[in-house]
């Protein structure tokens, strides 16, 4: 197949629509539909690949298709950020299909075509954000996605769900438009242009003042990055199925939101710029806070994908230091965070999807011993919550390593604390969960007797020792990511590459 | 004939409302109002390419020259305006046969075909007219088929609403009459092109200050502008759902075309906005207007109410890109009109489609339509987020550019509120799709069909129109952006 | 000046009775016969501005030379037949109010209309 | 002098009407009101606005608002609110309107700008470009021929309007009965009746004066209309409805009115045809003077019909609706009687 | 010649005028109904026709006289059709004649509830 790289480009963002289409004609025969859905994602994984090839043997790759008003052009461009984004996506987005077909089927979720048809828009609205040439097509996408994912947060249809939908979408819309796209226009009214350009699209002489508001104005508009006071629509969208919370949580929605974040700080402001505004420190300070805050929440949660909601909140917080950090290992450290945090992410939701499917649990309290049930799963969250802490030998060392130098670079020591703290806090609400899943006993020694009754207990009902796992396809799906874990710990080399290409333009 | 153009514009339409009264056989009529309406509408057409291509048209009614004859004045803001009504009338008209068979008697819907056309020419006449007391004629023409149109429908609440909008209308068109007269009395012509010229000699005269307000006030009326909008919930609400579409669609654009052409034309910019306080003035009564409409639409029960508030808020959109009184804000007014009427056309029609299968249109009554009449629920939803401003429809482009003139200006809070007043736009427009599409039918033994083809048609040319312009905006900025420079002087 | 301006000024009271008549009477007709008073002093308004001191009217005839202004005669004309057709059609709104509401009190019209929408709220509640 | 006289008197006539309750007394004022203004006119040289102020402020418009008055009854309700939003507002207008008059030019004033800018031409040079001394004829019918045009378009539009709101299907029964009353009340109008029959012969005759006699002096299409129309109503009201329908049925008045106007324009189009702009008369005969003429005939007999008509449809279906009305009481009545 | 036509005109205008007073007077003043009748009747026949008659004294040109004598003829045969007409009316919606002896307490009732 000698496609043109270009082609190759558009086929990315339009081959998941016209898969929508494929997918609501066979909405009969499930078989078929999901096969489609399967065809489509290694498709995409092609493409991103060979796409990916072209980049690295350093071809420039850009699409022009049409002119919306004088100079708003939706417009399409490959660099490796995006690049970067594109593979994880891509990858992800097969491995959360599969494992979605094993989740809904034994859940006997209702019309499932509409579920696969919106996950396919999203997918589709993620390459072209991924790919996006200029902040008002990155808009456009942003928006696409917003709507293409309420659908799938209110899947139950029950009155919670609901909602949790209305949060969700209230929160995202009215930021991005309140927010996002007021700052879009005085960018394009200040600067005249919204192209990504490396090294920022501001004359040198701009008013500090305008650019600081500006940059605060998108860190509060681009709501899926979560900043702390915009970040409610992250839990509330717990509703959601499990395979749509790993897909928002790890790959889609979220990492949008702080690639989007990452794109305006490098491609917009550019780093010497960001360096001297005034408005970055707060921010900076912000995005601390919001780390350590929702930790401690996190904490508390005893819904397990609450927590890892909150966990979420508090990682995102990281990239966003990473980008405002405004030097090269802060770039890299949360470019390379992105990946990393999507591969343990995503997994510990999977896990989560696991239990609640074959064991009908969501609650924390309830999970003592299921080690023994489901060991594969389990195991797979212990590794997976390594990566989120950031401890060898998983990909997540990487990018906390990263970050950590850039606080120092920067000599952000408060900032620095704070990682490390939030660090010691990620290991005090996720190592425990898989502990007590193994060691029922042993935890409840060190627990209140409260809790050690109900472990005596639990341990008096806990049903005979045969082997419960997830359905096969979701079981595939857990072990790749986790392997993927490790896989990046051992070889990130590749993906070094891209970040670190991100700030000297092509790879 | 291509000399003519400008006077079979208005003519055509006249023409043939008599003569439907004369054929007197509904289906007849019906084909031959469209007939007439699409004429208007290719007339229109052919009039904007001479427009932008050859500048300003003027025709002499009678042969006598202005300003002692009447005379017809195209240019490019008018003949943009033509294109808007005469197209919406067609599209509108061709959903009317079906809708109106469920709505009116039987042996009302020839003078309905009549009435129609007649309101057609009114704005028709008074967009293309050049001349202060013609404008007052047509506007009574127009007013007073709209009143009998409106009085047609079946709830008695129609009555009463087509009287209320009697009498402030005709307050209205008194007021400008007088303004009219007071203009006459300090320059001794009525032509508006030889008042422009003749009125700066007398413009510090109290007299003249006075017939301003006089014309604006009487304008806003007929606008609906926010504090005097009172009579339009009802009058579009209770009136068939036919004219509804029209109206929404048109009416108050001709009112905006008044207000523009006044304001800019006849008084001249420098008078408008440097002698009397209009800018800070129509800034703040728009801003509340879009505040207020939108949030008691977020409380109507009858959706046909809410989205007549939707319109009054999206008047106040006009009138604020008007106020900012740069090149900039008078393109989004004027993109705004063309789009407003994209989106309300679309709506509306499909709400008539709704009323055709349901009945009435109380929100209770849209749960479950997602399923039942998914074409028509859908264009409803395009429709909305249209109005919301969501990228790749027409909404988008009109807002982009009233944000731009804005932020150009250095007023941020008021970018600040209108993008708030979109955010409740969210909120109404929301309310209504999660009922139809996220809400289980009352009752689910009632079947209700998908809408019939006649309005399917028309509701889907609409609202790939408000696709294709949202995304292919070259023709309507490149017209907009024209009229807006050569109203300022500029030349493009 | 008040010798100069004194019809305008009555033209003005005149003008403002119609007015007050419209706005403050709830009875529709009455509503009508205020519009109709607007209008006419309107219309005496524009007349009065044609007069010119020692003119005749408009026909033109030997050994005259001053004329007054033909042209605002022409306007109301026009506009006096507009004022005949609106009326028309109000009376004609008001015969179709009265049949159905029973009543051409503005009050108790919207009182109706009020008690209407409340019920039609009570079953919606019901339902 | 006599000018503030009549205003001091309209004015009068305008508190008077306030104050009052009794509607069919204030309708009759209002027809006073039209009747002074009328005459003030005439002392202001307006003499076509008068004929047609008198004509319709004083002669129709009281006529329609009784006719209405019949169905709707006469008492006015007291309004418990108090109108202080209203005087406001009045106020508020009023004082407005004053302060700009201040600028204006005095009344009479030969200097004033209105008189000096477009008029001129109008009374120099009619003469020689429309040929008839009448020159509110000539402005109205050639110069300004389009808002006529407009004016004729806005009466057929009221009077479609009327048709849509009123127009009932006729049933037979009723039509007999209406008839029986006309018979029983033929004895006590036997005088009227004879003298109307006297009457209206030169009703129509007068018509056709002012039809004709509008390039000459004061009169033309409209106000001939109006007084035809007069006369069918005059007839009507004497001699029953149904008769009346007999002579002069529903769609042939209508096709009269559409007559009128498609009169009007086809003038217009002719001249497009002939090479002209919209209703330039000059090109419809080879003399340009003769062309003006005949196109003024020809338009103020479109205007002449339609008016008539609109105005005997508008008196007709109040008439008929009125007449509907009581037959739906009464059958009402016998409904409630029987049981 | 000149005088002679001057003088009679202004008689016969005259007369006619203070008719026309007397009439509006009596129609203000009279007790009831039909008395009132009468003098409005006087007014618009006798008063108008004697002013219509003064009038065609002064007319030199044929056709205003001719006007003049249609004028008369109509209102001569309207004046008294319109009375017919409203007396018989009235009448019929039973106003009864007043007779002298219940004349003088029904006179201030009249007089308050006359409108203006």
């Amino acid at each position: 197949m000698n496609l043109s790289l270009e082609l190759m480009l558009q086929l990315c963002i339009i081959m998941p629509l016209l898969a929508t289409l494929a997918i609501v004609a066979s909405g009969r025969h499930p078989n078929i539909r999901e096969g489609v859905t399967i065809a489509t994602c290694l498709a995409l994984i092609f493409l991103v690949v060979s796409l990916y090839q072209g980049l690295s043997s350093g071809k420039s790759i850009s699409v022009y298709w049409w002119e919306l008003l004088p100079g708003l052009r939706i417009s399409f461009d490959i660099e490796p950020l995006g690049m970067l984004f594109a593979l994880v996506a891509s990858f992800l987005w097969l491995v959360t299909t599969c494992y979605a077909i094993g989740y809904m089927r034994s859940h006997q979720e209702k019309n499932q075509t509409r579920f696969y048809v919106c996950f396919a828009v999203a997918i589709g609205a993620v390459m072209g954000l991924a790919f996006s040439a200029n902040l008002f097509t990155l808009f456009i996408f942003y928006e696409v996605l917003t709507l293409s994912t309420y659908p799938l947060v209110t899947h139950a249809g029950t009155e919670k769900a609901k909602k949790g939908g209305r949060i969700y979408l209230g929160i995202l819309l009215s930021t991005s438009i309140l927010f996002f796209l007021l700052a879009i226009v005085s960018t394009w009214v200040v600067a005249g242009t919204l192209d990504f350009k490396l090294g920022g699209i501001f004359a040198d002489d701009v008013d500090k003042v305008i650019a600081s508001i500006l940059l605060v104005l998108f860190i509060f508009g681009i709501g899926k990055a979560a900043i702390m006071p915009f970040h409610r629509w992250l839990p509330a969208a717990m509703v959601a199925p499990t395979p749509v919370s790993s897909l928002l949580h790890a790959v889609a929605v979220v990492k949008a939101g702080v690639f989007t974040v990452l794109k305006v700080c490098i491609f917009i402001f550019g780093l010497d710029l960001l360096a001297e505004l005034p408005s970055t420190q707060f921010l900076l300070y912000l995005a601390g806070a919001s780390v350590l805050l929702a930790s401690l929440i996190a904490m508390r949660q005893d819904n397990l994908k609450a927590r890892l909601a909150y966990s979420t909140v508090s990682q995102l917080g990281y990239i966003t230091i990473g980008a405002l950090l405004a030097t090269s290992s802060g770039v890299i450290g949360s470019s390379m965070h992105i990946a990393m945090h999507a591969f343990g992410k995503i997994t510990l939701f999977f896990c989560a999807g696991a239990i609640l499917v074959t064991l009908h649990k969501s609650k924390i309290s309830d999970m003592r011993g299921i080690g023994r049930q489901m060991p594969i799963t389990m195991i797979a969250f212990f590794i997976a919550s390594l990566s989120i802490i950031g401890v060898p030998p998983t990909g997540g060392t990487w990018s906390k390593w990263y970050l950590m130098m850039g606080t120092i670079e920067t000599e952000q020591f408060v900032l620095m604390v704070i990682l490390m703290l939030s660090s010691l806090l990620n290991i005090a609400y996720l190592l425990p969960i898989p502990f007590h899943a193994f060691f029922p006993k042993l935890t409840s020694f060190k627990t209140s007797d409260k809790l050690s009754s109900t472990t005596n207990v639990t341990e008096d009902r806990l049903p005979s020792f045969e082997i419960k796992e997830a359905p096969l396809p979701s079981l595939i799906a857990i072990v790749v990511t986790t392997l993927g874990c490790l896989t990046l710990f051992i070889y990130p080399q590749p993906l070094f590459d891209l970040a670190s290409a991100i700030l000297t333009g092509r790879g | 004939m291509i000399v003519h153009l400008p006077i079979l514009q208005v003519i055509i339409p006249l023409m043939a409302a008599p003569i439907c009264l004369m054929l007197n056989r509904a289906k007849l009529v019906w084909l031959f109002a469209l007939l007439a309406s699409g004429l208007a509408f290719s007339i229109s057409i052919l009039l904007l390419q001479q427009v932008m291509t050859s500048g300003v048209i003027s025709y002499e009614l009678g042969g006598w020259q202005a300003p002692w004859g009447i005379e017809y004045r195209i240019d490019k803001l008018n003949a943009f305006l033509l294109l808007i009504i005469s197209g919406i009338s067609t599209v509108v008209l061709v959903a009317a046969q079906t809708s109106i068979e469920k709505e009116i008697p039987k042996d009302k819907h020839t003078y309905f075909y009549v009435l129609y056309l007649l309101s057609l020419t009114g704005m028709l006449g008074i967009v293309a007219t050049g001349d202060a007391f013609n404008i007052f004629v047509f506007l009574e023409i127009s007013s007073l088929s709209a009143y009998a149109l409106i009085a047609m429908g079946q709830k008695r609440q129609a009555l009463w609403a087509s009287y209320q909008y009697l009498i402030m209308g005709t307050i209205g068109a008194t007021f400008i009459l007088i303004g009219i007269g007071l203009m006459y009395q300090m320059t001794g012509t009525l032509n508006m092109q030889d008042l422009s010229q003749r009125l700066p000699e007398v413009a510090q005269t109290r007299t003249v200050f006075v017939s301003f307000a006089f014309v604006i006030v009487g304008v806003c009326l007929k606008l609906a502008m926010f504090p005097l909008h009172l009579w339009l919930p009802n009058a579009y609400a209770y009136a068939p759902s036919i004219v509804t579409a029209f109206f929404a669609a048109t009416a108050t654009k001709v009112a905006v075309y008044l207000l523009i052409r006044f304001t800019f034309s006849v008084f001249g910019l420098s008078f408008s906005f440097t002698t009397i306080p209009l800018q800070t003035l129509f800034m703040a009564l728009g801003l509340l207007g879009i505040f207020v409409a939108s949030t008691t639409a977020i409380y109507q029960s009858n959706v046909k109410h809410l989205f007549a508030y939707s319109s009054i808020a999206q008047i106040g959109y006009m009138i604020v890109g008007f106020s900012v009184s740069t090149v900039a804000g008078l393109t989004a007014t004027l993109l705004h009109m063309f789009n407003h009427a994209l989106m309300k056309g679309a709506i509306f029609l499909a709400l008539a489609a709704v009323i055709y299968r349901v009945g009435n249109v109380e929100l209770k009554n849209f749960r479950g339509l997602g399923r039942q009449m998914p074409l028509t629920m859908a264009a409803i939803v395009i429709g909305g987020l249209s109005l919301i401003g969501v990228p790749l429809t027409v909404g988008f482009v009109s807002k982009w550019y009233l944000l731009t003139a804005l932020v150009e200006q250095g007023w941020w809070p008021i970018a600040v509120l209108i993008l708030l007043g979109s955010m409740l736009a969210v909120v109404y427009v929301w309310r209504v799709i999660e009922v139809a599409y996220f809400k289980e039918p009352l009752d689910p033994s009632i079947k209700v069909k998908e809408a019939p083809m006649s309005f399917l048609i028309p509701i889907w040319t609409l609202v790939i129109a408000n696709i294709y312009f949202g995304i292919d905006t070259r023709l309507s900025v490149q017209v907009a952006e024209a009229a807006a420079q050569s109203l300022f002087g500029v030349s493009p | 000046m008040l010798i100069g301006l004194f019809n305008d000024w009555i033209v003005v009271i005149l003008m403002m009775i119609g007015l007050y008549i419209v706005i403050a009477h709830g009875n529709l007709i009455k509503k009508l016969i205020g519009l109709t008073i607007f209008q006419t002093s309107v219309f005496i308004f524009y007349i009065s501005m044609a007069k010119v001191d020692g003119g005749t009217a408009p026909i033109l005839a030997d050994g005259i030379t001053q004329y007054s202004n033909p042209l605002p005669h022409v306007l109301i004309l026009t506009a006096i037949v507009v004022g005949i057709a609106t009326t028309a059609l109000g009376l004609s709104l008001v015969v179709r109010i009265k049949e159905t509401y029973n009543s051409i009190e503005e009050e108790e019209i919207q009182q109706q209309d009020n008690e209407e929408q409340l019920s039609m709220n009570k079953a919606e509640e019901n339902a | 002098m006599i000018d503030i006289v009549l205003l001091t008197l309209l004015v009068v006539v305008a508190i008077a009407i306030i104050r009052m309750k009794d509607l069919f007394a204030v309708v009759m004022l209002t027809g006073i009101y039209g009747l002074l203004s009328a005459s003030f006119f005439v002392a202001m040289d307006a003499v076509d606005v008068a004929f047609t102020e008198a004509a319709v402020g004083a002669g129709i418009s009281t006529l329609l608002m009784l006719v209405v008055i019949t169905m709707t009854g006469r008492k006015e309700k007291p309004t418990r609110h108090k109108p202080f939003s209203a005087l406001f507002v009045v106020i508020i207008t009023g004082g407005l309107l004053i302060y700009g008059t201040l600028d204006m030019p005095y009344f009479g004033s030969a200097d004033a700008p209105i008189h000096n800018h477009t008029s001129p031409r109008y009374i120099n040079d009619s003469m020689e470009e429309i040929g008839i001394p009448n020159i509110v004829t000539s402005v109205l019918a050639s110069y300004r021929a389009f808002d006529t045009f407009g004016e004729v378009v806005v009466i057929f539009t009221a009077g479609i309007g009327v048709l849509t709101l009123l127009c009932v299907a006729r049933s037979k029964e009723y039509e007999a009965e209406v008839e029986s009353i006309n018979d029983s009340m033929h004895q006590q109008h036997l005088v009227i009746r004879i003298v109307a029959k006297m009457l209206i012969p030169f009703i129509f005759l007068f018509a056709l004066y002012v039809q004709f006699h509008g390039d000459f002096g004061p009169g033309g299409g409209f106000q001939a209309g109006v007084i035809f129309a007069s006369a069918i109503i005059l007839y009507a009201m004497l001699f029953g409805l149904s008769t009346a329908h007999k002579i002069i049925n529903q769609t042939l008045i209508q096709l009269i009115a559409a007559l009128g106007v498609l009169l009007y324009g086809s003038v217009g189009i002719v001249s497009l045809m002939n090479g002209g702009n919209f209703l330039d008369y000059n090109v419809l005969s080879s003399n340009p003077i003769t062309g003006q003429h005949l196109g003024i005939l020809l338009i103020e007999w479109g205007v002449g019909c339609t008016v008539a008509s609109v105005i005997v449809v508008i008196f007709f279906n109040l008439a008929a609706r009125r007449a509907f009305q009581q037959h739906k009481k009464q059958a009402q009545d016998k409904e409630s009687s029987a049981c | 010649m000149d005088i002679v036509i001057t003088i009679c005109s202004g008689f016969f205008l005259l007369v006619g005028s203070f008719l026309c007073i007397s009439g509006g007077i009596g129609l203000l003043r009279f007790p009831d109904f039909y008395t009132r009748m009468h003098a409005v009747g006087v007014t618009d026949t006798l008063g108008a026709g004697m002013i219509l008659v003064g009038l065609m004294i002064l007319s030199t040109d044929f056709l205003v006289f001719a006007k003049l004598v249609m004028v008369l003829l109509f209102t001569l045969l309207i004046g008294p059709t319109t009375s017919h007409v409203l007396a018989k009316a009235a009448f019929h919606n039973g106003v009864i004649p007043k007779d002298s002896n219940n004349l003088r307490q029904t006179e201030e009732k009249e007089n308050t509830s006359s409108i203006l």
